[in-house]
């Protein structure tokens, strides 16, 4: 085991993967010489060269497209969009065209590309640069969509990814980037898709937190614990699609109570998701309704004040907990 | 005016136009009966651009197109009948009746669709571009899209990508001087296409798409300035649809006229004439390749009507290619949706016999299509587009 | 009362805010000289002239961010895109510009546009013409989103939309341009967005349709009647931004069962956003879970028989809606 | 070269730039303190172009520019503290603390954004000069990008726009070399930006961007073309900036040697050595133009300190404009989470202890920020963008 940064980590994975197929490669804005603009391509132009490190133009669904047809002509494209908010320029290839050329010409076109993309709110980037787009992409056939919250996850479902013949979305977090964790020496193995992670076992309720709010979830667990004596399961999907509804079935059957925090918007979101999912499965062992925590209705504000009232912390965890809680004790 | 290639070639040219112009028009009957459903956009009047350009292409190059390439696929070899049975929406279509006339597919004569979003197709022809480059190989991409796409954001990022990496890639301009009603002067400021790219460093070139031989060479050139030279070009074929856009548009933005003259150029008719003229081909030879189209397209017809509608059960097949067994792969097994598809079994009765029963609850009847032009209901608007 | 086509209703509500407004006026892709992809602006371009029936490029996302600059700038335009499925190549001027400048730059800019889009399934159109996207607007912050199922409805909203000083995300379905109903005579009044329809009265289950799902609902709701003796309530929310989640949770605090009717994808639908506020909400009165009736999870298929199979029918929420009743009779 | 305007012209346009210059360097140190966040993107070296543009425009004519705008809002009118408030995430900012540093506004001077998107601002340009066009007001719209946003999809859609609808604009491309990391000959085709139109039927210029009095000349002749001949036009203004893209960029693409030449021929000094040496301005005089600009600069910070914390319970103003009172407006009355800043007593004491505490949660300590370049935590990410 190594301590590793995320960044560190996704790059690992990377270069792990190129160095064993010369088919892949990472293209998009300012990998190669800048280095990525998260630093997360760090080291790859110089191991790799231009052929396989490619900086871009500007050009969002073009890169994405650009993308898709070297899929479909054998290759296994790593893209890069700078940020998730930028790929809304690009949804229509990711869209109508990854997501749905191996379905529409029904199994003629493979498209094993990956698209990765940071974003999340937390830095005071403001309305246009602070968005959580998990809730749309995985409303979307056809695509696979990752959200790693720990350096191990991202090194094995970007490997994982790489290797699958199927689109990915693959949604880092900003704020992860800098953190660390143990990660397997060496050539780590890929995780599988599809397989979520108990992060802590418990019996009372059960808190399901998606990529940073993973880490906000836990944080709120042992809270819970500490303050309320409240023992709180936390699992992590780690995919959204395909996603593990099965662990998560089975926690709450268990602890007859969920929480589901997100960082992005309310309607529509992952949150109210996994909340129907769950109560559609397991209505009659719900004591409450499954509860959520998302981030507020509106673009993320540039005050870092606004900003953090906007975005879910442990404290909100907590209190949705207790409320499904409420009569129980 | 561009020399005849010899007798052999000059008839494979006939032949190939003369049956596209046959399939189409068939097409164009078979959708008046709803055999076809969805968006018809004929070619009928742009053959010498698509046969033209795909004859002087080598096997290992790709092609990708539009909405409109029945016959971009035809040229390049699929069988015909494989492309009605799309239109028909069955089994044996090339996309096994998912993707519909607006995507034909075939993988095996690369052709690489078949695209219904506009512009859509030029990122994906670099990508294709690229890989070869990537790979070392030879294979060079030949990009064809319409006068309107031109105007798409696709547009100039990628001929901007095209020159910046040199990519193998030839862009051709199908320009039938018409955006669905828009003509070219009403929507793109620049009115002489094959300069629209100067802008990214990419040069063009004008030719007349009504003219089989003079495709071929500029397509040639342009093939060779790709594959030895590494340097994509655009050129801009004038062409024209003598149908409306889609099977049931009344055409209130052109003169009766105007199609009229272009027919005067009939790009199968005026070779025709040329090759009688040069002693190349005779009368019977031409009437030969006619009777040829003609067995073809029947055959076709009968092939489709034969074909099988898929099944119930294959509704996710190839939705997802997976690496192993199991189903951790499929999305829905929770969606509280009877689960359609995978498991005829478990429809619901009602569900299945709506679906067995097939236009039942599609708002159009089966049987001859109400004339759009006089009547209002939904066809209208749909067949519209 | 006249009796109109949707599409008739919908030119009406253009043609008489035209007339009463300089401001207003239409562009969009064909909408002069072809009189509309589906004829919705037919006769426009006769009586207005080529200043305010504007044909455009093909360029999906400027179309959308010159309607934010005119709306800016003291305009009220009428965008139309020719379909919602390319949509998806404008939504970065819907997402980061027009639905974010009234909040991001503080009130000071407001950008009242109508974005009208047809959409929808059923026609054969394929995998890339098919597309519901009622699932992906309703999530954003800063848009009012509109999806009418009737004339009246039609030409009411779209009087509202235009006169609204928001961003206006407005979703028409090809298939119901072809529909009669009934609409008041000459100038309409405009409808308030945020109420919801009750379209039929009902003691035993809540159905809530959306789009051209109203009209489904309602044909379920007599069979339900006819041949299982169950009244239905059927409620059509005509908008989904703002919503009027007080009708609905009345109906079902009396039915205690609901069930929800969307033609879109089911992963983070309509419907998961309904079947969760509900469920949130009334978590107490309900005697089962909130029943979805959703698409198919893939892009549309053209085949007709698939085609119909991967959309809802009325005997999908006949039994979904009895589903709720198990047990209960 | 082109000859200087009058004295009281030329003070104002060393003024302006020095003030702008003094404003970007303060703006710096502040983000050092963490006292402004997110990204900084400074225009220090580019103050000719801005400047030099605004000065000839007319009071109704319309200003849109990017993420690197604060001194582009200065050189419209807009007070340096109001910017710097916004910097500051306060009340009294330009946006009242939601746009920050990337979505400066100022809808009283015409200075109409302040756009995150590369390419964003081109289809509102076009619109914005589309509705001056049709309500016949004589207002110019002035679109200021970079050379990375040339490569856009918006940047090809809206220059045919632009030229089919003849709509008064003028589109000026701050080419300062790089967009990002990236040089214009690594990430356009066409290096001649000036040309990069012609494709679409607009002409451009090239002009140096360093040079304000040349500046003044280009625009003006851009304006005159767009008010009188309904003729948009595209400028290419050679310029460079000083710093890193963003607060905290290594700049391991470009030599530091590059950067001094360039400094050598600053946009300020220079402007004022010539001023001085034509004997239209005396030492006094400039050394007057920067006490001021500090002055000016130093008030706004207090300013900017003074000024409140948005209140939580403005989380939702502005949202939405309503045309009438009514919660029927509002989203989320139903999100199950504490209603947020609609209504400050609604909230969860902790939430509010949180939100008052202001940064206890975020990444960034107040204080002196990390050395990016050394250190591997999230501002190294967050700052190189
Ligand atoms: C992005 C996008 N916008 C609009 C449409 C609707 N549409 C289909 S074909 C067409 C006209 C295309 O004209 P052109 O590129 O000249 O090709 P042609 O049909 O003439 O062959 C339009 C607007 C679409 N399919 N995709
Ligand atoms: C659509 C989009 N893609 C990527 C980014 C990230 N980004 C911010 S600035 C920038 C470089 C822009 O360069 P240029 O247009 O030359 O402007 P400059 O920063 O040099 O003034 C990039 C890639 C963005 N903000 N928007
Ligand atoms: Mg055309
Ligand atoms: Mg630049």
């Amino acid at each position: 085991m190594a301590e590793l940064r995320m960044r560190e980590a996704l790059r690992d994975a990377m270069a792990e993967e190129m160095r064993a197929d010369e088919a892949v490669f990472v293209m998009g804005e300012d990998v190669g010489v800048f280095q990525g603009a998260f630093k997360v391509t760090e080291g790859l132009l110089d191991e790799f060269g231009e052929r396989r490190v490619r900086d871009t133009p500007i050009s969002e669904n073009t890169i994405v497209g650009i993308g898709v047809g070297a899929a479909m002509n054998g290759l296994r494209p790593i893209v890069e969009l700078m940020t998730v908010n930028f790929s809304l320029l690009a949804l229509d290839q990711i869209v109508n065209h990854a997501a749905a050329i191996p379905y529409m010409f029904n199994g003629q076109a493979q498209v094993p590309m990956v698209i990765r993309m940071p974003g999340g709110g937390g830095h005071q980037l403001g309305p246009t640069h602070s968005h959580s787009f998990e809730a749309l992409y995985l409303q979307v056939p056809g695509l696979l969509v990752a959200c790693p919250s720990t350096p191990a996850d991202g090194k094995g479902l970007l490997k994982a990814a790489i290797r699958d013949p199927n689109p990915v979305v693959f949604i880092e977090h900003e704020s992860l980037y800098g953190t660390k964790g143990e990660v397997p020496d060496g050539e780590g193995e890929p995780l599988r898709f599809g397989e979520a992670a108990v992060r802590r076992e418990g019996s009372d309720v059960t808190i399901v937190g998606v990529l940073k709010m993973a880490q906000v979830a836990g944080q709120a667990a042992e809270k819970l614990a500490d303050e309320h004596g409240v023992e709180a399961e936390v699992i992590d999907p780690r995919t959204l699609r395909p996603l593990d509804l099965d662990t998560i079935l089975e926690s709450v059957r268990k602890t007859n109570r969920a929480v589901i925090v997100e960082e992005g918007w309310p309607h529509g979101g992952v949150g109210a998701n996994l909340s129907t999912l769950i109560t559609e499965q397991a209505f009659d062992y719900l004591d409450a309704p499954v509860q959520r925590v998302t981030g507020a209705d509106v673009h993320m504000p540039y005050s870092k004040r606004l900003e953090q009232a906007a975005i879910p912390h442990e404290e909100h965890v907590v209190s949705a907990a207790l409320a499904t809680l409420e009569g129980a004790r | 005016m561009a020399d005849l290639p010899d007798a052999a070639t000059c008839y494979e040219l006939l032949a190939r136009m003369a049956l596209i112009r046959r399939f189409e028009e068939e097409a164009g009957r078979q959708y008046q009966r709803a055999k076809a459903g969805g968006f018809l956009h004929l070619a009928i009047g742009e053959e010498a651009t698509i046969v033209g350009t795909t004859s002087v292409m080598r096997e290992e190059d790709f092609l990708i197109g539009t909405y409109r390439t029945h016959g971009h696929a035809i040229a390049r070899g699929t069988e015909p009948q494989r492309v009605m049975a799309e239109l028909f929406g069955r089994v044996d279509g090339t996309s096994g009746g998912r993707g519909g006339s607006m995507h034909i597919f075939d993988a095996e004569k690369r052709f690489m669709g078949g695209y219904g979003i506009v512009g859509g197709n030029l990122p994906i022809a670099a990508g294709l571009a690229l890989a070869s480059q990537y790979k070392g190989e030879d294979a060079v991409t030949v990009c064809m899209f319409g006068d309107g796409a031109s105007n798409t954001g696709n547009f100039g990022e990628t001929m901007n990508f095209a020159a910046l990496w040199t990519l193998p890639v030839l862009f051709l301009v199908e320009n039938n001087l018409y955006g669905m009603g828009t003509s070219v002067e009403r929507h793109s400021a620049q009115t002489d296409l094959s300069k629209k790219a100067e802008g990214y460093g990419i040069s063009g070139e004008r030719i007349d798409g009504m003219d089989v031989v003079e495709v071929r060479e500029g397509v040639a050139e342009g093939l060779r300035l790709a594959r030895e030279e590494e340097r994509p070009t655009l050129l801009e074929a004038f062409t024209y649809r003598y149908r409306g856009h889609s099977a049931a548009d009344p055409e209130v933005y052109r003169e009766r006229e105007e199609v009229e003259e272009w027919q005067e150029k009939d790009p199968i008719e005026s070779f025709a004439r040329r090759c009688i003229g040069a002693g190349v081909l005779g009368e019977r030879e031409v009437q030969q390749a006619r009777e040829a189209a003609e067995a073809a397209v029947k055959e076709a017809v009968e092939f489709a009507e034969s074909s099988p509608e898929p099944p119930l059960d294959t509704m996710y097949e190839n939705l997802y290619a997976r690496t192993e067994p199991g189903g951790w792969y499929a999305m829905d097994e929770r969606s509280p949706e009877p689960h359609r598809g995978e498991d005829e079994a478990e429809m619901p009765a009602a569900a299945r016999e709506l679906a067995e029963a097939g236009a039942a609850y599609a708002e159009q009847s089966e049987g001859d299509r109400p004339n759009p032009a006089t009547q209002g209901d939904v066809q209208e608007g749909e067949a519209k587009s």
